[in-house]
């Protein structure tokens, strides 16, 4: 079994930065170069998931000196879910941006494209909170950048604002590292969680990252930079923003709640419960008051992000399945919502929402894929959003905390409203003639195919679960029933 | 060892002075030198308490440090950039409204 | 607080800043205070992982420990940190072309200047590139250093030339990174982990990547200097 | 996978694939449209024929395919679901015919017909579910399919329906799914049984198993059309004639009156629903709702709104019938579910034909039209006549089974509520057949379409003739075997039995 000994993971890494040098490197065949890595990225994927399937969880010690003085690569169940994410939203956003960037922004699209897919498979892969640094600052400068290339003032000062956060997010994370470090001396996960226990420097390493990475995160009231920034970027990149972007500070921030801090204490899940709860509706509302397309977008992923918080107060099983499920199907959703937008955006020059009787007739398929986004975001079945809906309510009512499963469904009614206020126009009829630029059918269609990825979540979720307990990532006997 | 947690506490200091003047600052370039003060304050105490050792000081703290410097040099060079189009763009180094914090 | 030096009513303005000024301070003393205790709640004594280094020193093929540490220990975060820095770079190519400045002649003092210190800086680059092996120095002491002579010619006027600005420019960049990931591929190939040098080799390969590395560094670093990407004929 | 596991799968199917093909069809190929309706229709009544041979033969047709841990999405054929899956599936043939006729020429005809077989699937899906969860699935499914159809016309007056509707299903999917998670944590499984499988659960909860019982019939009472909930019925009726039949008929309303005996038959059981003493509550809304229904019907001009509040009125029969506690009344109430859809499908495919050949929409524009559209009008008449109960027409056997068992169960005064609801019926109907057969036709229809020699096109004629003939039929022929007499009768024997 010469395949199952491929390091499938460490490939996810390298291919993408050898994938961003060429690019970089001959600017003209950056499309190619980069579709390719794209799809070499998956494969790496597919195989990484293979290997877990039939192996377990996976330990790679770089330089093969192991932790604690190597940096080591940990793959689990919880890993590979993100991975997989990452690589179905990455190869939809690939194929997307043939269409949507001419040849003078692709050249430049294509390679930080790469740096941040590298970024972001070496993050979900990383097992060392130093080298998480890193990889949190190469996706913090590329996702700046990419927001960039939209230029104009809007973009421009989104990017800044956001960079300015972002980098703030990292020296904060960046110090409690180092406390960490200078208190058990190690930066290994896994290490640390044996050796952690309860005092100042921790708890105040704890604050800091915490602290940090909520930035990133976005979570109320610290979204503030969220909204401007996503939804100024480019359609794609706005995509990537929103569904993968964010979930990686999250996921680093889920990743130490479970191995390093468990001592954390009900009260601070509580508060990070809250917020999330708050960040649910406050996002709802604001995306309701909305009067542009790609605002009232990023505005629901504040409210989405929110939902992710709602599992922490809760702490089991199934509620940490509850919070994973919003994370991919959000992702797939948030993507595909993107996409329609950049597709309306595209044809109709604009993206005022009052406005949109005269274009969404014209893009049947790009208006189906928004509904059919939208159903999961709004959590009705059938789809991923449900599925997540369903299991984080079942466990905020086997905890005795119904009060999180009223924000749960608040947040649901908020999103109706709005996806139904845009969806309403598709069914208005205007006959009011336009000049409009025909939409390339790679884009249209990738935009649909992304929708239905977030429906089908729905329907296979056993699958998904059968490799998230690769591992044991959320502890536990396994099944979250 | 007394001296590293002088420098150490040094370095807090630095951290939080920097955070109050990215905060109290508009102007974008205080606020990128704000932010390299933080940067500052917090490889001071990474390097500084690798010295709680007999003899040889604790080089991965080092090595860390020299790799955040890096990171901070390349962060802060996009971030002057950046800050030069935003002024091109709209006529002032300031952001247009400030972050809520 | 926004706006402040604008010609609003200055005195109320002024008033609200210095109460937002006074009431962050206290949190922020708060923090620091609290930070400090944290610190000083650390023990006095701690190794950390000296021992660790010291112990597996002789095998990394070098015998700085920081060094050892961050080409070889933890190489593979050097080798994303390289990353980060190409990344700043293309971010900065991507915000435009480098802004034209109509310079004035760098007159006497810098020209004479740039033409004494630029070789010297050469020199004491390639120094401290060879002495991070076994004592303070290394590829980014190096780099910085040759980006300094890099700087000082590029505001004594100096530009590259045209031919050397697309796909050679390009390949200076790239090197450090792509070398450091060539010889971690071809090291996994061979049958070992990633970045897994044989110590016979170790030294050589370091010093591989570490020249390569230091060339890369310079010329990001000047090149970020320029503030954007230079255009084809645009410059001398 | 054999056979009887994938046959409730292929009914859905049937209906599923040729509504997603539709979807990317071009307008203008109409034929192609047609034809896979209507072989989609057809295929789905001859497996669903065949399913109910093989349950009469003590076949058992399921499907379980695995959603969550710990609960699946079950499809499975019995007694109660295949009497729900024959009604639909015949009355879907009929209203494609209609719709195919009435829709000519109009635009976005690929959009209608693809949510049509959307709406279809998930009726059929609804009537198939063997959890609860699987219900709810394909109950907000149906919301989902039902919201393009409503708005279909595009006009502001059918945005402003659609949005009504909306509030009024999502807020009632959420109390169903509330109740759903609910009740899924306490008992620990979801899965139908006759006579419910919470009786055997530990009774400390019995508050908690109220509340729950009225979240799900809150959240289903929405489509059903309860009082106070059913504000968004009679707005939805400016969608087509089509979607309102099938709305009124099966597709909607009648989801949610099902979903009701599900709920008080195979979650709760009848028994222990009683004794939780929500039984009684149950049938007061019931009987309010069929009282208030019929009253706002004889106030209405607009004909379709008449017939909407006649809806209201009429499916609160089923309601009753089942919180009756009692095995008789129970067998009016189901029966009811078929033969309220078979009557008030008539009425709207009549009232479309109206609006459609002559441009009637209101009741003081029918004067005469007996004489202009008499075919038309005779279907009216003898659904109409079925709605208030005469014999020997369906709307009787119904209401007389409803009588019977109210006073076996001791419950007298249901017996005044049949009454006075008769009363009223006879009040709102009787004047527009009065109108329409003896009064003198004003000069001019207001929009008049010529159809040749026939009163109407074809199509149009045709689906509210056949929908008359089975009202008759199925009165006339209550007793004879596979009668949905009989077929109730069997039903309410397994929940009833010892």
């Amino acid at each position: 079994m010469l395949a199952l000994d491929i390091p499938w993971g460490v490939m996810a890494i390298i291919l993408p930065l050898a994938g961003a040098m060429s690019c970089f490197l001959w600017p003209r065949c950056a499309l190619p170069l980069g579709l390719v890595t794209a799809l070499a990225i998956v494969i790496c994927v597919a195989g990484l998931g293979w290997q877990l399937l039939e192996q377990g969880a996976q330990r790679y010690a770089v330089g093969g000196w192991g932790a604690p003085l190597g940096i080591d690569l940990y793959a689990d169940g919880l890993t590979l879910l993100m991975l997989m994410m990452t690589a179905v939203v990455g190869l939809g956003i690939s194929i997307y941006s043939c269409g949507y960037f001419n040849q003078d922004r692709a050249r430049h699209f294509w390679p930080l494209w790469m740096f941040l897919w590298a970024a972001l498979n070496a993050l979900f892969l990383s097992a060392d909170i130093f080298n998480l640094y890193v990889t949190l600052e190469l996706l913090g400068l590329a996702a700046v950048a990419l927001v960039a290339l939209a230029g104009g003032a809007d973009a421009l000062t989104g990017a800044m604002r956001y960079l300015l956060v972002s980098l703030l997010g990292s020296l904060c994370y960046l110090l409690g590292v180092a406390l960490l470090y200078h208190s058990f001396g190690s930066v290994d996960i896994a290490t640390l969680a044996e050796r952690v226990e309860s005092s100042p420097a921790v708890w105040a390493a704890m604050g800091l990252m915490i602290t940090g990475l909520l930035l990133k995160t976005a979570l109320f009231p610290l979204h503030f930079w969220l909204p401007s920034a996503h939804a100024s970027a480019p359609a794609p990149v706005s995509a990537l923003l929103s569904a993968l972007v964010v979930k990686a500070s999250f996921y680093i921030l889920l990743r130490l709640w479970l191995e390093i801090f468990p001592f954390a204490g009900a009260a601070l899940a509580q508060l990070l419960g809250l917020l999330g709860a708050a960040a649910v509706l406050w996002g709802g509302l604001q995306a309701l008051r909305q009067t542009r397309l790609k605002m009232l977008i990023a505005y629901s992923t504040v409210a989405q992000l929110g939902y992710l918080f709602l599992a922490f107060p809760l702490a089991s099983i199934t509620g940490w399945t509850g919070a994973l499920y919003v994370l991919l199907s959000h992702a797939a959703a948030k993507t595909a919502m993107f996409m329609a937008a950049g597709n309306i955006l595209y044809f109709g020059g604009h993206d005022r929402i009052v406005d949109l009787d005269r274009v969404v007739q014209h893009l049947p398929l790009t208006i189906t894929a928004f509904a059919l986004a939208g159903i999961s975001i709004m959590g009705l079945p059938p789809s991923g959003g449900f599925i997540a809906k369903w299991l984080l309510l079942e466990a905020a009512i086997r905890s005795g905390q119904w009060w999180w499963g009223i924000a749960l469904i608040l947040g649901g009614l908020l999103s109706a409203a709005w996806v139904f206020k845009v969806v309403g126009y598709a069914f208005t009829r205007s006959e009011v003639p336009h000049e409009a630029r025909a939409v390339p059918a790679a884009m249209e269609w990738t935009a649909l195919l992304m929708a239905v990825v977030a429906i089908l979540l729905g329907l296979f979720v056993p699958w998904l679960l059968a490799l998230m307990e690769i591992g044991l990532p959320f502890g536990g006997e396994g099944s979250a029933g | 060892m007394i001296p590293a947690f002088l420098y150490a506490l040094v370095g807090v200091g630095l951290f939080t002075l920097g955070l109050y003047a990215l905060i109290i600052h508009a102007h974008l370039l205080r606020k990128i030198l704000a932010l390299n003060v933080m940067a500052s304050g917090v490889f001071l105490v990474l390097v500084a308490l690798a010295a709680r050792t007999q003899g040889m000081p604790d080089p991965v703290a080092h090595a860390m440090v020299i790799t955040g410097i890096v990171v901070a040099v390349s962060a802060t060079a996009l971030a002057l950039v950046l800050m030069l189009r935003v002024r091109i763009a709209t006529g002032r180094a300031e952001l247009a409204k400030e972050p809520l914090e | 607080m926004k706006k402040s030096n604008n010609a609003k009513p200055i005195t109320e303005n002024d008033s609200r800043q210095a109460q937002f000024r006074l009431l962050l301070a206290v949190p922020l003393s708060a923090l620091a205070v609290g930070l400090g205790y944290a610190v000083l709640s650390l023990p006095s004594q701690a190794p950390g992982l000296s021992d660790h280094v010291a112990a597996k020193l002789e095998i990394s093929g070098v015998s700085n420990p920081v060094t050892a540490v961050l080409l070889n220990f933890r190489g593979y975060d050097t080798l994303l940190e390289l990353g980060v820095l190409l990344l700043a770079l293309l971010g900065v190519w991507s915000l435009g072309a480098a802004p034209k400045r109509r310079e004035p002649s760098p007159g006497l003092v810098l020209e004479l200047l740039s033409r004494l210190l630029v070789p010297l800086l050469i020199l004491v680059a390639g120094y401290l590139l060879w002495v991070g092996g076994h004592a303070p120095g290394g590829a980014f002491q190096a780099g910085s250093v040759l980006a300094t002579a890099g700087v000082l010619l590029l505001l004594a006027g100096w530009r590259l030339d045209t031919r050397f600005s697309g796909l050679p420019l390009r390949l200076a960049l790239v090197a450090g990174l792509g070398v450091f990931l060539l010889v971690a591929v071809v090291l996994m190939l061979a049958g070992g982990h990633l970045l897994e040098y044989p110590p016979s080799f170790a030294g050589a390969l370091i010093l591989l990547i570490e020249a390569a590395a230091t060339f890369s560094i310079g010329t990001a670093l000047a090149a970020l200097f320029l503030g954007g990407r230079p255009e084809k004929g645009s410059h001398r | 996978m054999n056979w009887s596991a994938a046959l409730p799968l292929f009914v859905l199917a049937s209906s599923l694939l040729p509504g997603l093909v539709i979807f990317f069809l071009p307008e203008e190929r109409v034929a192609t449209r047609s034809s896979l309706n209507l072989a989609g229709a057809v295929l789905k009544l001859v497996l669903a024929g065949v399913m109910v041979w093989g349950i009469f033969h003590g076949s058992h047709f399921e499907t379980r395919l695995p959603l969550l841990p710990g609960l699946d999405l079950l499809l499975r054929a019995d007694s109660l679901s295949m009497l729900f899956v024959v009604l639909s599936s015949i009355l879907w043939l009929v209203t494609t015919v209609y719709a195919i006729g009435y829709l000519e020429g109009s635009p976005n005809r690929s959009r209608f017909f693809g949510f049509f077989s959307l709406c279809v699937t998930a009726t059929v899906g609804v009537a198939l579910a063997g959890n609860l969860i699987t219900f709810l699935l394909f109950y907000e499914l149906l919301t989902l399919a039902t919201y393009p159809l409503i708005v279909h016309r595009g006009t502001e007056v059918a945005r402003r329906a659609g949005r009504t509707y909306l509030i009024y299903t999502v807020a009632g999917g959420t109390l169903l799914l509330i109740g759903t998670v609910w009740l899924y944590t306490l008992a620990g499984t979801l899965e139908f049984t006759p006579r419910g499988f919470l009786s055997t659960l530990d009774g400390a909860s019995s508050t908690a198993l109220v509340i729950i019982f009225v979240l799900l019939i809150a959240g289903l009472g929405v489509k059903a059309a309860l009082i106070p909930l059913h504000g968004w019925l009679p707005q939805a009726m400016v969608a087509p004639a089509p979607v309102s039949a099938l709305l009124h008929a099966v597709a909607v309303v009648k989801a949610g009156a099902f979903g009701i005996v599900r709920v008080v038959y195979d979650v709760y059981g009848i028994q222990f629903s009683a004794t939780l003493g929500v039984t009684l509550p149950l049938a007061i809304v019931a009987a309010a709702t069929i009282i208030y229904g019929s009253m706002r019907a004889l106030f209405q001009d607009d004909l379709k709104r008449r017939l909407a509040f006649s809806t209201i009125s009429q499916v609160a029969y089923i309601v009753l019938g089942i919180a009756i506690v009692g095995p008789i009344a129970a067998v009016g109430g189901l029966v009811h579910l078929v033969h309220q859809g078979v009557m008030k499908i008539t009425l709207f495919f009549c009232a479309g034909n109206l609006a459609e050949t002559l441009g009637i929409h209101k009741i003081s524009e029918m004067n005469g039209v007996g004489r202009r559209m008499p075919w038309t009008m005779a279907a009216f008449t003898i659904a109409a006549f079925g709605m208030i109960g005469a014999p020997p027409l369906a709307g009787f056997i119904s209401k007389w089974y409803l009588g019977l068992g109210a006073l076996d169960a001791g419950q007298g005064w249901v017996i005044f509520i049949l009454a006075g609801s008769s009363l009223l019926n006879a009040g709102y109907f009787l004047p527009i057949l009065y109108a329409a057969w003896f009064k003198t036709p004003a000069d001019a229809w207001p929009a008049e379409r010529a159809f040749g020699r026939r009163e109407t096109a074809w199509a149009l004629l045709a689906p509210p003739l056949v929908t008359a003939f089975l009202t008759l039929a199925v009165g006339l022929l209550a007793s004879a075997p596979f009668s949905p007499l009989q077929w109730a009768r069997f039903i309410t024997t397994l929940e009833y039995a010892e």
